[in-house]
């Protein structure tokens, strides 16, 4: 099975730092930040970038739907 | 490998539809509707039905879901969905049509209008939030509201000898001849967001091909309401409201399922 | 060609609807006014015109399905009686927010409560004050006769469009149950466009999506709302006031009745005529809007005025905040029911003649 | 000419469509007309009448308390309606059933028993259709030919083979109505 | 021994009902005025004084076990907003043709439809003219304090029984969401005696079976029990009207205002007073019965009186039926939610005396 | 022997119970309201319960039952029966209170009162007379009406595709947990009046031990509305009616009967 | 068994000649009237009084009611 | 006296509950009180403010457009409220977040860091009572006694250990707010 390489923009001003794209991903690649955003939020990040595999676990889960998510096969 | 160099158009794999506007979902953070709103929005964009499709959602948190879903809407008044949906599929019965309601709006005010249009069988999707609690209004009790769960209107929690049995929407209409597709599903995890819109579509196929009333119940959180963090309400309902209201198929293709 | 029949005010209402190109009827059964369903139900307008029927497991489920198929831009009407009127009050307001057009038919009877199933008037300050929540108006139009009953369904349905404001036919069971000579008008075609800037139809690309809705949380936007509903209503005072006069011309006492009392105070002023009273009968058609103009002006040539309700006194107060204080205006009534008789109206009138009162 | 009737019997006697007929055949006539009904729970037996006014010009008041003829088909509508006969106005009646007879001196009274001939003719359907050949005998406010065309116009075509025997009956009533002295 | 508490308007009606020994409440939720039901829940009234709580089903469930707990003789309850209130027309209708007493406590927000959660005082209509169908009338008292909403709870059941007639409590979402200074009145006990004239408490030998019923087919009779409705309304017009002035007695202009435009008003009036306008201000505290002598005296005495509501203008009429045109009457509203500020009343009291009108 | 000899005070084994007042029931005749009321009433004379009974009567046919049975009642607002007894019952929890609704009653308009006062469980009797038809208002068709089958509304027969399929209410509130008897029965026939009547006997010993809800449909005929004579529409009603709502016992003592 | 011997008694004004009686007696005691009573009504009498068990059938099913049985046991 | 006083920012800043303790320390105090909120859908973050009003009258107009003071709390009732401050009031902000500070010459302007104050100290959640505390230090409208009185009334019996920490967190905001020249 090819490995896969994955990376997730997330949409920072509109990320609301519910935590549940940071729970749902597989390979804990995603914490919050400690800083806010313009709404107040500590928005979601990607930690350990290199960990992601581009399983869209974490876009599927979103509940605002913010993460866009890529991917290449190794 | 760079970041850079995954992160390119052709590289894409997952990206918000389209058919979600840009506007900031007045949800609380980790909200479940949300959730359900993409995925709903997903399928009509991969069934390219945006311009054949009317959506219908009472008062309730998702009462301002015209505001995220890029398509035709009516806004119903409290419970009144599934008749707003006839009137409107009476009248266009090559549109597909469907309701988004809540627990409080849909088993306890507007029992009537579900019960009925599942009857008749209006050849509609019902997608049924059951977040266990009134969200809009501050957290009040729902009548899907488990035991001894805390609300602001049972606040030592429901007493089901008082203030009644949380009860069972769905199993109910699945024994009324007019459904023909019923099912529990989820959204707090990627597998039951997956599950849940394929059940979507599927829902939506048969309303093509004019199989009748398909009823999606959509187990949820209401974090605000339950007084609890997003990643909590999703434990906590997977813990409490899922043995409660156990996920899966109720029927199929017009069948009850076997259990 | 004319189309002479003999029918009853309900089954003038459900033939009109077909002929005037109604796509769908929404409704429930209640006395004196299930012959609307059930004349439509026989007719099968499907197989007509493609017109939709559908018996609606109540009134708040008819008056909601009404509101759906309305915001799509499709004409279509519900009718009932007193009670399942009441119960459609959330729903009018919503339709009257949301500024959907749609018609209305209520054939009242006698309350309050179950009350009775005879014919009564006494649901004029609901039908004309907004029975439901909030500052909205419906355009009420009162039929006296079968023919009206058909004919307003039409001119209803024409209205509401205009507006885009629900449109109330205010009858009675008198007119509902009466049957008379119709005219009926020619069969009309449905509606086969929906206008893009509102209509609920399903987003195509090149618009905007429509929404159909009554709220927003904003209240200086939803004021703003309010003032354009408010211009519209203003718009109806200034364009749409229907009335029609008997006997005016040379009036000293003046008769102000709408429906079916109007039908018997004409009669009652022929009497009075017969006996050398001056007598004269202005009949509104519309209710709201009220003809207050025309009131206020016969009002200051009469030297009395008595409205003649089947109620404890409701449109009184229109004809007094037209009249201004300029002369008396009196009540008379009989209800809960009761139809008032020609020769009692006219000892009404005499009675007011004479100065007394009951 | 304005010809203001009421008839008052049981339900279930014909009382309303008797009453259609003769507001059907003022229409053939070229007449205006108002047909209305007591109305009660449907389905329930008890009393029915309705009343039905034929002029020449538009109708004005549907309900009245006066009227020039009565057509009485039982003792409560006896007791009810005798009174509210205009004097010189007519009242008919069939006798089946009645206990008071009527009493008025200032008015026509006519008799027609067609409850009896419906019996023994065997054609109990056609009881008010006897009745209204006896009211038509006294008053022709409609001519017969409107009357035959108003028939038809109210009846559904299916059935449309009564017609002559209603015609028959009408005819028949001509022939025993008779008026009472008192 | 008095006993202050800072409380929200919604928080003293729920204590208020505890107190007066209410036995039963119903309802459902709705904004402004879940704080009702959610305080009663967490009082837990059944250990307090034996109070029934139940959230029921819907708000039409609500006034129908509103009427089963009335019919029985027992002081019972319900709450809720604009559109709940709606739909709960024909319960109320039936309660008032049934001749029960009850409570009906409506916080209005903006319409009309699902309008907006803001205050408002667009019902006015709905709760003075009648709302439902048929010729009755509610008791509507109009709170425009925090105190008043636990006290007219009290008065509120007084007068109830005392005309064995629905009460409605027209509020709005400044009263149930402000929070004020409020003096509880003390613990009344429940009502233990039922009247057996009437009330259905299941039938002993000694006397006939008592009906709660609106019922009467017979039109004579239901006219009948009109009659006796109407002579009860009139009863309330000669002994309930309620009213408050402020700066009245020597004023030119005339401000008329209920609940919280009232406040706003007063503070309006002060404002005005301080630049030397001769301003006072009319409060209505019973809107029915309307106070329309005092106005109509009222009238006489000033060059000009402005109506004051959060709607587009209702109780006007009732101000203008009252001055029978011996005075320019004129209306200032914000509405939709929109709530005035004192100086805007100001303004339009300015415009008013200028001669000018919006 | 001579009928003077047995028609003797003392010979007497059967005479209408005097908790049914004297007048004469409004009903048409064959009606089986009547004998509804009747063994309602005599139930509650034989328990002695009359001054702790209250009964509630909806609009329909039977809403003048407060003019025949001698016992305080209250006349509800169409479908709202339960509630109404709801307000009662929770404020006199000592008393025996029932609803007796017809079928347009319970069934359509009063679906959500009635799913709901079950689902609380309610301390109640409601008595259910499913006559497939609305006789007050003059035969339109009912929420029950048989498939095909001819009323006002719908005078081609009861399309179930575009009028929805005739809805069976006793099943599914016999799901919820708050009903703790739920039987079908009718009244055409001596043996079934004599079981119907035991039925009503159980619900009010149910209630006084405050079991909850006890649910009792009788199957009914309405010779006006069915348009047939009232012989012709109880042989109508076995045969076509009790087949598609069979009779017996659907949940005893709060457990489901297995079939 | 002892044989037991019946008679009916017909509240004749109340009667509305349903014939639910009629055809729910087991022995075929009772027909309708070829007269009417008040109402208009052919009303339930015992055509075969012999045959009546006084079994109380009749009665259970009568509507209204008006049916009052007697009974001997021989 | 009546003093007039708008609280304005975030929900969560603890905006209404500031407010709820002014009142009933106003009543503790024998004054009249009203506490008017704004609300919106509940649950729903956004912005939350509230308007009390101390006298030794009755109070009036619950609701007003002008404010003899103002405390704000974030930059969007910075934008909202500035203007409504009669001349000669007050406007007492915490510049945590405030992007632009407050521009007007003819009111008393202040300024009191509660915010980083409340991180400093780590009880983020007195930060509210560190603002009321710099609010009494420029307007005594309520005395302390009656303000700790206040606290008493408006927490649950079982939050009553926390009234100590409330009482210094006011001293705190006494201590460290100061006035803006500008
Ligand atoms: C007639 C009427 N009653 C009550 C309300 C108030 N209300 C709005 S939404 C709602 C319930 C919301 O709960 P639910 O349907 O479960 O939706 P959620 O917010 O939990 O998603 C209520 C009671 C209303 N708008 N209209
Ligand atoms: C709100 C309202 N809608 C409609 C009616 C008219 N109505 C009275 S009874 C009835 C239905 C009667 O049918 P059912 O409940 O089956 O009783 P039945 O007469 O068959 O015994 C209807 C529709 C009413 N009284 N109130
Ligand atoms: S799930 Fe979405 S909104 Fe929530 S923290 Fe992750 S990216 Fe942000
Ligand atoms: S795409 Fe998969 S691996 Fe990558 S962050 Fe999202 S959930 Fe984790
Ligand atoms: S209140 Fe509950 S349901 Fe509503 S948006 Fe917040 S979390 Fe979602
Ligand atoms: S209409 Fe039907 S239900 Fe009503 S009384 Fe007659 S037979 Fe009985
Ligand atoms: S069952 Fe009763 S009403 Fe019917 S015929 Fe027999 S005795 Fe008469
Ligand atoms: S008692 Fe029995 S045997 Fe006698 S008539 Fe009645 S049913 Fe027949
Ligand atoms: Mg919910
Ligand atoms: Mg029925």
């Amino acid at each position: 099975m090819a490995k896969a390489r994955g990376a997730i923009v997330v949409d920072i001003e509109k990320c609301k730092g519910c935590e549940v794209c940071v729970v749902n991903c597989p390979t804990n690649v995603i914490r919050l930040t400690r800083e806010v955003n313009g709404k107040g939020y500590h928005y979601a990040y990607m930690e350990v970038p290199e960990a992601c595999i581009g399983c869209a676990n974490c876009a599927v889960v979103c509940p605002d739907g913010v993460i866009t998510v890529y991917q290449v096969k190794e | 490998m760079n970041l850079k160099d995954i992160i390119k158009p052709e590289n894409l794999v997952y990206s918000k539809t389209p058919l979600l506007t840009d506007n900031v979902m007045s949800y609380c953070p980790g909200c479940s509707h949300g959730t359900a709103h993409r995925i709903i929005m997903e399928v009509i964009e991969e069934m390219g039905i945006q311009s054949e499709t009317i959506g219908v959602a009472p008062v309730g948190c998702s009462v301002l879901a015209y505001d995220f879903m890029n398509i035709d809407m009516a806004q119903a008044a409290h419970g009144r969905a599934p008749a707003v949906a006839t009137g409107i599929k009476r009248c266009w019965p090559e549109k597909y049509v469907f309701t988004y309601q809540g627990d409080g709006d849909l088993a306890a005010i507007g029992t009537a209008e579900t019960i009925h249009a599942c009857n008749r069988g209006e050849n509609i999707m019902i997608v049924f939030i059951n977040n266990g609690i009134y969200g809009m209004t501050g957290g009040q009790m729902a009548p899907t509201t488990l035991p001894g769960m805390k609300s602001s209107t049972s606040p030592f929690g429901r007493d089901v000898a008082t203030m009644g049995n949380p009860i069972k929407m769905t199993d109910l209409v699945a024994q009324l001849p007019g459904t023909y597709y019923v099912t529990r599903q989820a959204v707090h995890k990627p597998v039951n967001v997956r599950r849940t819109k394929k059940a979507i579509r599927i829902a939506l196929e048969n309303q093509k091909l004019n199989k009748g009333l398909s009823f999606i119940e959509i187990v949820s959180s209401c974090n605000s309401g339950w007084k609890m963090t997003p990643v909590q309400a999703n434990i906590w309902m997977e813990e409490n409201m899922i043995p409660f209201y156990p996920l899966g198929d109720l029927k199929v293709d017009g069948e009850l399922v076997k259990k | 060609m004319r189309e002479l029949r003999l029918m009853k005010g309900n089954e003038a209402i459900a033939e009109a609807a077909i002929r005037a190109g109604a796509d769908a009827y929404f409704g429930y059964p209640i006395t004196p006014q299930s012959e609307v369903l059930e004349y439509l139900m026989a007719e099968q307008p499907m197989e007509r015109t493609g017109m939709v029927v559908l018996q609606a497991e109540s009134e708040i489920a008819a008056i909601n399905m009404v509101y759906g198929a309305a915001a799509t831009g499709k004409r279509v009407l519900t009718s009932s009686s007193s009670p399942g009127i009441s119960l459609k009050q959330e729903g009018i307001s919503y339709i009257a927010g949301a500024e959907l057009p749609c018609l209305i038919v209520n054939v009242v009877r006698g309350g309050p409560g179950l009350g009775t199933i005879q014919p009564s008037q006494a649901d004029y300050f609901q039908s004309t004050k907004g029975g439901g929540h909030g500052d909205y108006r419906l355009l009420v139009l009162a039929p006296a006769s079968v023919q009206e009953m058909s004919d307003f369904v039409k001119l209803g349905f024409e209205l509401a469009f205009k507006y885009r404001n629900p449109v109330l036919i205010l009858s009675d069971g008198v007119i509902g149950q009466m049957m008379e000579k119709v005219e009926l008008f020619e069969q009309q075609p449905r509606v086969t466009t929906f206008d893009p800037a509102w209509t609920v139809t399903g987003k195509p690309k090149e618009r905007e999506r429509n929404i159909a809705t009554s709220l927003d949380l904003d209240p200086y936007r939803q004021e703003k709302h309010n003032y354009k509903l408010q211009a519209k209503y203003k718009a109806m005072e200034e364009n749409e006031v229907r009335f029609e006069e008997f006997d005016c011309k040379d009036a000293e006492y003046l008769i102000v009745a709408y429906g079916s009392s109007a039908r018997i105070s004409q009669k009652a002023v022929q009497l009075a005529r017969a006996k050398g009273i001056k007598a004269g009968l202005f009949r509104p058609i519309t209710l709201f809007p009220f003809p207050k103009q025309e009131i206020s002006a016969l009002a200051s040539q009469v030297k009395g005025i008595l409205s003649v309700e089947m109620s404890a006194g409701q449109m009184i107060e229109d004809i007094q905040l037209a009249a201004a204080g300029k002369v008396n205006v009196q009540h008379f009534g009989r209800y809960g029911g009761v139809i008032p008789a020609p020769d009692e109206v006219l000892e009404a009138l005499e009675l007011l003649i004479s100065g007394g009162s009951k | 000419m304005t010809e203001e009737i009421i008839i008052a019997g049981f339900g279930g006697q014909g009382v309303l469509s008797m009453g259609k007929i003769l507001a059907y055949s003022g229409i053939m006539q070229d007449m205006e007309v108002s047909w209305m009904p007591s109305y009660g729970p449907e389905m329930r037996g008890g009393t029915a009448n309705v009343t039905v006014i034929i002029s020449d010009e538009r109708v004005s008041s549907p309900i009245l308390n006066q009227f020039d003829s009565a057509i009485i088909l039982n003792q409560q509508s006896m007791d009810k309606f005798e009174s509210k006969v205009k004097p010189g106005g007519v009242l008919l009646y069939d006798g089946n059933g009645i206990t008071r007879h009527p009493e008025r001196k200032d008015i026509k009274i006519f008799r027609v028993d067609a409850a009896e001939e419906a019996a023994r003719l065997s054609t109990t359907k056609t009881f008010n259709m006897i009745v209204l050949g006896g009211f038509l005998k006294i008053k022709d406010v409609v001519k017969m030919e409107n009357v035959i065309k108003g028939i038809k116009k109210s009846l559904p075509e299916r059935h449309h083979h009564l017609i002559k025997v209603n015609e028959e009956a009408i005819k028949r009533g001509m022939e025993i109505v008779y008026p009472v002295k008192n």
